[in-house]
């Protein structure tokens, strides 16, 4: 005879659930509003969105202070746990979703924004997220991912063009493939240890001083593979360019930050703890990893013609120089990869968003891509703000200071100074200068050479409208005056890591 | 002989190796995806049987998620696949290749 | 007012370019020139409030930044720096005034105050951040105007320019990271602040690998050889502007930082590395010398000698005694002024026939005499006449390093020839002969724009030749205080021995005093 | 006595400012009489200076201001006239004047007038900063402002190729002395810790030896070149490009004797270093030797000239190195003004010939240039050394010196010199002045020279014959500063021996000349005579072939060694190799991105070969960490 099950409320601790239910509670309410009275405008949706995203982040900052006066919370049966990381994590997701999701509301009218699924989904996603970040529980999180994902595809698919089919495809197959190895990672540590919790496994792990090594890094080899995957490190990245061309530029933008970071939580949470054992193998192997996700993702920028090409690649090249900040697995350098994201994030979809706003619906006869190199050229003289504030994203992500990036790229190698990565700090250092090459590119197509195309600047700006010019502005602000608050940012930052122990 | 825990894994191996191998040279898109149930589904078989050996419901827990998340990505799989199908008439990966580089 | 000169100097710029973009381009160059000139005004009150009996940071600033981290906005300026910054505003003002018509010349006068304000920047940084930020900063309105204002090359030229010193630059800050590093682990502190950084003494072979990571991000920028080879592509193919900015000041942040961060802050590394580096200054001078006599544009001649004498300068630099510092650092005003004007005579020439092949002309000496008198003032001064200001500063860096080296700076000495072989010769292939190009015959001598801009710097390369010490005063007191430093901070006995002490003597005397007792 | 300092010293310059004004415009007479005017009041303050010094013995120094001063390093603009510069002085400011009132009608029909004013006043303002400096740098900056009026001058028809190329070439030869000189100046500062004259040399008594030899070497090196001395003498031959006013002025009379007043000035120096001034002394022999042997067939009279100055400079050298200082310096004053007087007298025949210079082609010229002729006559009677004109004093005293001092091969060497001299020089009087006219039939019509140039000339003309009348004076006033070792043969016969042989050897040599010379025959070479095809000639004519050997090998070598190092070195090796690298990430990148090849299979596979590789790995090192003992027997049993 079973004990009747018998919980109490407050051991649950539902406040721990509350962030990652509200995203999901409003996409119930735009599935239910749809069922009603459909054929509603997109603003309505993207404004629900938004409501309910900044509910969410309220929710945040409630747990945020719960947390920095408790320490790390547990909650429902132990599944959930609330820590700084999961924080800072979904505050980025949360912050990075609030910019991207006025993007919709672009002046002319794509396909996937007239659903409102499309909304519901974007929400389940960022539920899925949040729910991989807050749990070390790793049914939760290959939950979380797999719910995130899933929505993801979808919305790359209802961008309903050619390529966006066939990258949500390729991105969808190779998932699939990821979801297994995860799968058959997270069952070898359940074989060896009896436990899907990671601070569990590390605990039985450490207990028995590593016995079975080989098994070990079985398991790690899987999930690092799955991981590896979502972060786009070589040789897991293929997906990357082509899913970044394949969807529209606003969600490429959001899909180099916000799965990205929850991942990278995944992944400080896996092998922090391993590295820290002494599990040398892994940080060689992270090591050659993290050398040539940056290296080889950067040349292959290099030689890309098309815009967003160049930015998927870049993408990889900056996951693989955050990845280091786990390599590395100081608190500075955890704290560092925070901060690094959160600049990131703020250019990259101030990138994007720019490609975004120069959207055209039908390829002109001398394009071949949408963003191709020579569609920017000459853009200083038909649209010069929109050139000036293009050439200050590239200038940030190049890392020429005093733009964003620079303060996180600073940070970043000073903590492998730091932690006795000499060589890594020197690899870091050249690689942003390899990568300088080809946001240069963009800014010479831009500023020194003559318009290929009629002298009508609207091109660039054709898809512009209020919203969009906004969230462009305010990650423009951003960039340009971020050495203003990167002390707050950092302290902040530093505070919430060191008190989750990382 | 009785059939223990290792029989179990080594059987789960063999079928994720065949899933490998069949997502490596499968052309076509639903052969693929078979291919990908299949990985899955080797995993839950060693998850129930490590559940089993530790006396533990965690694994099958495991399996159960397993087995939802499966039948989901079928179902987004196969809408991609109906939607591609529509627009191209084939399901050969080999098509499928406008973007790269 | 005068507490935040400094901010001022770094911000008006900037600001005045922002405000620029509002202007109608048809005034836009009275704008600039307005600006320019204001700020120059601004630099000389500078001057004439810094107390030139003080050695150390004069009119410092500072403000929290990243306080986390120790990065704090410092700035300070002394004998060192103080006439860079001038030099930049005076040359950013007569830049603009002399500007010839070119394209969209709105941008390029909102480019050139942003160059401004990098300029400034970094010589009166005392963080190395900020340092680091104005550094690099400087690259971009440089590869802009590079490459928008151009010759057929520029787009290679500028990207050239712009990724070879960033490379550079990045070891740079990797050194400076590990710099912060050392600083924390010494003290508990995170700081970049340079001041910090000369309290430091750190072992020896800290000192090697520093300052070589330092050594790399100032030899690109100098440039040092081989590093040198983006200079004559970007100097080729940038306007005239551009190669007079960048000849007069940008090379000139290179040997500055030499003198700011790797003499004071690694003494030994200093002595220790300084026969290498004093054997590349040697090969700067005489090779780059002989590349310069084989160019066919009168352009590369200018930008090869700029290499040459930059060879002098980090020679002078790498005396490590008072002599040569000071020297090294009226040289940079000097080869700033001279090169400057050089580019500039050059940029006259083109203008008129848009070509800089010196087998396009000759003769010209009849036909632009005014022209040619002032092209030959400089080009005297460049050689190194005395009596003209490049001749005090390249002497007196030869003087302080032969106290290092008898026989490297007899070979160093050889400057004095080669200079004059390239120099005379393009002089003779340009303005002596028969004029045989009929396109060069009625060529219209040097208007008032261009005298505007020419007449000031040939006085000012007499003046300072024949009167040099408003400058040397301020520079020789921030020097010693400098030679005493790193002497005091040497840790071997070479560096001891090679670094002088100035205040010997006192202790001499000391010493006498208590045995009279 | 300040003030007369200043206006001996500023008012060339204020007369080349005055003369720059107008330096772009046609022809104003008035920058001639101006400047002009200004070196007559610098000669007359020189002048009162000289009086000065004479008679109180004492001398006046100045310091203007401070010119360099850092560290330990103090250098003032300090001027100091003594003995010595007031000598020099005395020199400059009258051969200049004569030169610049000759000058108003040598030019009078050139373009450049007023620039030819206003660079030979700067020329003299150099001159004056050069001899009247009380330290090193004061000296080096004269140095060099006298060699870049040098250069405006030897080149002021900068339309000829030929004189920009000699205009370079002077400069740039220059230079490599002056090196040595600033290399010596270095020296002196690390040694003595100063630059002034009287500090420096009071240092240097206290210094060791081998020290202060490398100090007299790179010393000397700078006057080598500035005094043209082999091997940096081919560019004074050249440096005759340059209007004759200024071959007299500076190729003669001043700029190129600063090597000896340099010598002179550092006597303290070269006192101490005695095998240092035997080298000079040696040196001095051996171009005044050289210098004669090519003027004896040279067919250029401005180069013969030039050579005999050359020369001249020889014995002053050997005159200075066997520490006969002012025996070198009395030399240097008659020498200047014979030789200016031979100049200007040469720059009138040329005139007369609308600058032919080929005394073959000339003859007879002294129907019609009788002031001329009588000029340069006894400016070569007199630069021969005949008894009782100027060179007769000096020069025969370095013979003396020469003998006195036992150093018989240099004695020879110079009383060889001293019959070529004479040889040479009446060659060029025959040739020009008399035998037939071969002139009127190359349709030459010479025409006597203004009659204001040869008054102008006559000051010369004085001095070089009363010159020697000086010479106890002079040895009065000026051994006060300079060593005064008076040179006396010790026996009367042997000293009247020597006199009157040298002098029967002089005149007997210009009788040879004239006899040879004066004949009627006298044609035209033309390359065809046996002696034109001698080697002797040959090798004369073209100068030992050293300009040859410096022009094919070593500025040949230097233009090829540059153009080789431009395009091979710098672009092809080092530019390329920085462009390599960077072309290797791009070419990687280029290579490498068919990996995405945009198939999904091809990226499904790429996925698990990672996976594979990674697990490999996994499995080695699970395998190695296992059996870790066993390896390490098998490793230590292998003896790694």
């Amino acid at each position: 005879m079973l004990e009747p099950v018998n919980v109490s409320l407050e051991s649950l601790n539902l406040m721990t659930l509350a962030p990652m239910l509200i995203p999901i509670i409003g996409a119930l309410l735009i599935l239910v509003i749809d069922i009603f009275k459909s054929g509603l405008d997109k603003s309505l949706f993207v404004m629900i969105s938004i409501l309910f995203l900044l509910i969410d982040l309220g929710a945040i900052v409630e747990t945020a202070g719960i947390f920095t006066e408790n320490g790390t919370m547990m909650g429902v049966f132990d599944v959930m746990l609330i820590d700084g990381l999961a924080i800072l994590a979904q505050l980025i997701i949360v912050v990075a979703s609030l910019l991207f999701i006025p993007l919709a509301l672009t002046h002319k009218h794509f396909h996937e924004f007239a659903y409102p699924e499309f909304f519901a989904l974007f929400l389940f996603m960022l539920g899925g997220f949040q729910f991989m970040v807050a749990t070390d529980n790793l049914i939760l999180i290959f939950v979380g991912l797999e719910t995130a994902s899933l929505a993801l595809y979808t919305l790359i698919a209802m961008h309903n063009r050619d390529k966006s089919f066939e990258a949500a495809i390729k991105y969808f197959t190779m998932g699939a493939l990821s979801a297994g190895f995860f799968s058959f990672g997270s069952m070898v540590f359940y074989a060896l240890t009896g436990s899907i919790e990671i601070n569990q496994i590390a605990a039985v792990l450490g207990a028995n001083g590593f016995a079975d090594m080989g098994f070990v890094l079985v398991g790690v080899v899987f999930v690092l593979a799955a991981l590896g995957f979502k972060l786009s490190l070589v040789p897991f990245h293929t997906w990357a360019p082509d899913v970044y061309e394949g969807s529209s530029a606003s969600l490429a933008g959001f899909m180099s930050i916000v799965p990205k970071i929850a991942v990278f939580i995944v992944a400080m949470r896996m092998f922090e703890f391993l590295i820290h054992s002494g599990v040398v193998w892994l940080e060689v192997i992270l090591y050659i990893v993290v050398v040539v996700t940056m290296t080889m993702a950067n040349m292959w920028a290099l030689v890309q013609t098309d815009v967003k090409r160049m930015l998927a690649y870049s993408s990889i090249t900056h996951a693989g120089f955050v990845m280091a900040a786990i390599l590395i697995g100081t608190t500075q350098s955890n704290s560092a990869l925070f901060l690094y994201w959160i600049l990131f994030s703020f250019i990259n979809l101030g990138a994007f968003s720019m490609l975004w706003i120069s959207r055209q619906k039908h390829l002109p006869y001398h394009q071949y891509t949408d963003h191709s190199f020579e569609k920017f050229a000459g853009m200083i003289q038909t649209s010069p703000v929109a050139a000036t504030i293009m050439g200050v994203f590239m200038l940030s992500l190049a890392g020429i200071p005093p733009f964003a990036l620079f303060w996180g790229k600073i940070y970043l190698i000073s903590s492998a100074v730091t932690g006795g990565y000499t060589v890594l700090a020197f690899i870091m250092a050249l690689n942003s200068a390899v990568g300088a090459y080809y946001y240069l590119k963009l800014v010479v197509y831009m500023f020194m050479k003559e318009p290929v195309i009629n002298k009508d600047g609207h091109v660039f700006v054709a898809n512009a409208t209020t919203p969009l010019k906004t969230i462009i502005g305010f990650a423009a602000v951003g960039t340009i005056f971020a050495f203003l608050a990167v002390n707050p940012v950092l302290e902040f930052i530093t505070a919430l890591v060191y008190k989750s122990g990382y | 002989m009785e059939i223990g825990l290792n029989h179990y894994l080594v059987l789960s191996t063999i079928l994720f190796s065949i899933g490998l191998v069949g997502v490596m040279r499968r052309k076509n898109l639903l052969m693929l995806f078979f291919a990908t149930e299949i990985l899955l589904n080797s995993v839950n078989i060693a998850f129930a049987a490590i559940s089993h050996y530790y006396g533990d419901l965690t694994g099958q827990m495991f399996a159960f998620f397993v087995i939802a998340i499966a039948a989901s990505e079928v179902a987004v799989g196969l809408g991609l696949l109906v939607v591609w199908h529509k627009r191209h008439n084939a399901i050969d990966l080999d098509l499928m290749s406008t973007m790269k580089g | 007012m005068l507490d935040n000169i400094l901010s001022i100097l770094i911000f008006f710029p900037a600001l005045a370019a922002i405000f620029g973009f509002a202007v109608h381009k048809d005034s836009m160059r009275a704008y600039g020139v307005s600006v320019s000139f204001i700020e120059f005004t601004l630099a000389l009150m500078l001057w004439f409030s810094f107390d030139s009996n003080v050695s150390g940071m004069q009119f410092m600033e500072q403000l929290p930044l990243v306080p986390a981290f120790g990065i704090n906005y410092i700035l300070g300026v002394d004998g060192i720096s103080l006439f860079i910054v001038i030099l930049a505003a005076f040359f950013t003002m007569i830049g603009i005034a002399s500007l010839s018509d070119t394209k969209d010349v709105k941008n390029m006068i909102i480019t050139l105050l942003f160059l401004q304000m990098t300029m400034v920047g970094v010589f009166v940084a005392l963080d190395a951040i900020v340092f680091y930020v104005f550094w690099e900063l400087s690259l971009v309105p440089m590869l802009y105007l590079i490459g928008a204002w151009g010759g057929p090359l520029r787009i290679y030229a500028s990207v050239k320019f712009f990724l070879y010193t960033f490379t550079g630059s990045l070891v740079m800050l990797v050194g400076m990271l590990f710099m912060a590093y050392f600083y924390f682990q010494a003290t508990g502190v995170w700081s970049f602040a340079i001041l910090d950084w000369y309290r430091l003494i750190l072992p020896e072979t800290f000192q090697l690998w520093l300052f070589a990571a330092f050594f790399f991000g100032f030899a690109i920028k100098v440039p040092m050889f081989p590093f040198h080879t983006w200079l004559p592509y970007a100097h080729g193919q940038a306007p005239t502007i551009g190669s007079v900015i960048l000849a007069a000041i940008l090379l000139k942040m290179g040997t500055y930082a030499f003198i700011r961060f790797s003499l004071p802050m690694f003494p030994d590394a200093a002595v220790f590395f300084m026969f290498p580096i004093a054997i590349i200054a040697i090969i700067m001078i005489v090779y780059t010398a002989m590349v310069a006599y084989a160019q066919e544009d009168v352009k590369q001649v200018v930008a090869y000698s700029s290499v040459s004498h930059m060879g002098v300068i980090i020679l002078g630099t790498f005396a490590l005694n008072v002599e040569g510092i000071t020297g090294s650092i009226f040289l940079m005003i000097a080869h700033g002024v001279v090169s400057g004007a050089l580019f500039l005579l050059v940029g006259v020439i083109y203008d008129r026939r848009h070509t800089k092949m010196m087998s396009e002309f000759g003769g010209l000496a009849s036909v632009m005499p005014r022209f040619a008198t002032i092209f030959g003032i400089m080009m005297m001064a460049s050689v190194g006449l005395p009596l003209t200001i490049n001749f005090v500063g390249e002497f007196l860096s030869l003087l302080g390093f032969y106290q290092q080296s008898h026989i490297l700076t007899l070979l160093a000495g050889i400057a004095i020839i080669v200079g004059a072989i390239y120099m005379l010769a393009a002089y003779k292939k340009m303005f002596f002969g028969e004029v045989t190009n009929e396109k060069n015959r009625n060529l219209p001598d040097v208007n008032k724009r261009e005298l505007i801009a020419l007449v000031p710097l040939v006085i000012i390369t007499v003046w300072l030749g024949i009167y040099p010490k408003p400058l040397l005063g301020p520079i020789n007191n921030s020097v010693e205080s400098v030679v005493q430093l790193m002497h005091d901070k040497a840790i071997t006995e070479e560096a001891k021995a090679r670094i002088p002490n100035l205040i010997e003597g006192i202790e001499i005397t000391k010493t006498t005093d208590t045995e009279a007792q | 006595m300040e003030i007369l300092l200043y206006t001996a010293l500023f008012s060339p310059l204020v007369g080349s400012l005055f003369a720059a004004l107008f330096g772009a415009s046609p022809k104003t007479l008035i920058t001639g009489i101006v400047t002009s005017a200004l070196l007559g009041v610098s000669l007359i303050a020189s002048t009162i200076l000289l009086v000065h010094v004479i008679t109180t013995g004492q001398f006046v120094q100045v310091e203007l201001m401070t010119w360099m001063a850092t560290g330990d390093l103090y250098i003032p603009f300090g001027f100091i006239v003594d003995q010595i510069s007031v000598t020099m002085m005395m020199v400059v400011t009258l051969v200049s004047t004569v030169v610049h009132v000759y000058a108003i009608g040598y030019m009078d029909h050139d373009k450049g007038f007023n620039r030819f004013f206003s660079w030979l006043s700067a020329f003299v303002f150099s001159m004056m900063i050069l001899v009247m400096s009380d330290n090193f740098a004061g000296l080096f900056i004269g140095w060099e402002g006298v060699g870049l009026c040098s250069w405006g001058l030897i080149g002021f028809w900068y339309h000829k190729e030929s004189a920009t190329w000699a205009a370079n070439e002077a400069f740039i030869m220059n230079r490599i002395a002056d090196l040595g000189m600033l290399i010596g100046i270095f020296l002196v500062y690390w040694n003595t810790g100063t630059l002034q004259y009287h500090e420096a040399f009071a240092v240097m008594p206290d210094l060791d030896n081998a020290t202060l030899t490398w100090m007299g070497i790179f010393l000397f090196i700078g006057a080598m070149g500035k005094s043209a001395q082999f091997p940096l003498h081919t560019w004074l031959a050249d440096a005759m490009e340059g209007p004759t006013p200024v071959s007299a002025l500076i190729h003669a009379a001043t700029m190129v004797t600063a090597g000896v007043y340099l010598v002179v000035r550092s006597n303290e120096l070269y006192t101490l270093i005695p095998n240092v001034g035997l080298f000079i002394a040696s040196l001095g022999a051996f171009v005044a030797i050289f210098a004669a042997s090519m003027a004896l067939v040279n067919r250029d009279i401005k180069r013969v000239i030039a050579y005999s100055t050359l020369s001249q400079l020889g014995y002053m050298f050997a005159a200075a190195g066997l520490g006969a200082y002012w025996v070198a310096l009395f030399h240097l004053m008659a020498h200047a003004f014979f030789k200016a007087l031979l100049f200007l007298g040469g720059g009138n025949v040329m005139h007369a010939m609308n600058s032919e210079l080929d005394p073959f082609k000339m003859g007879g010229l002294g129907k019609t240039m009788k002031g001329t002729m009588i000029l340069m006559t006894l400016a070569s009677v007199a630069l021969a050394g005949i008894f009782p004109l100027a060179g007769f004093f000096s020069k025969d005293l370095i013979l003396e010196v020469a003998f006195v001092d036992h150093h018989f091969i240099i004695y020879g060497v110079l009383l060889l010199t001293a019959g070529l001299t004479a040889f040479y020089s009446f060659r060029i009087i025959a040739l020009i002045f008399h035998g037939e006219d071969r002139h009127t039939s190359l349709g030459f019509h010479p025409h006597e020279a203004y009659k204001f140039m040869l008054i102008a000339m006559t000051p010369l003309l004085i001095l070089a014959i009363i010159a020697g009348s000086f010479k106890s004076t002079y040895f009065e006033y000026v051994t006060m500063l300079l060593p005064g070792t008076e040179y006396h043969v010790h026996s009367a016969a042997t000293y009247w021996i020597m006199t009157i042989g040298t002098q029967l050897f002089v005149i007997l040599s210009i009788a040879f000349a004239y006899k040879k010379y004066m004949c009627k025959d006298i044609k035209v070479p033309d390359g065809t005579s046996a002696m034109e095809n001698s080697f002797k000639y040959k090798l004369l004519i073209n100068q030992y072939y050293i300009p040859h050997f410096y022009n094919e090998y070593l500025v040949k070598s230097y233009r090829a060694l540059s153009t080789i190092f431009w395009k091979q070195v710098d672009q092809k090796i080092i530019d390329a190799s920085v462009d390599g690298i960077a072309n290797i990430f791009y070419k990687t990148g280029k290579n490498t991105r068919t990996m995405q090849s945009g198939n999904l299979s091809t990226m499904l596979k790429w996925m698990v070969a990672g996976t594979v590789v990674l697990l490999s790995l996994a499995v080695v090192f699970g395998l190695a960490v296992r059996h870790s003992d066993e390896i390490k027997t098998i490793l230590s049993g292998l003896g790694v």
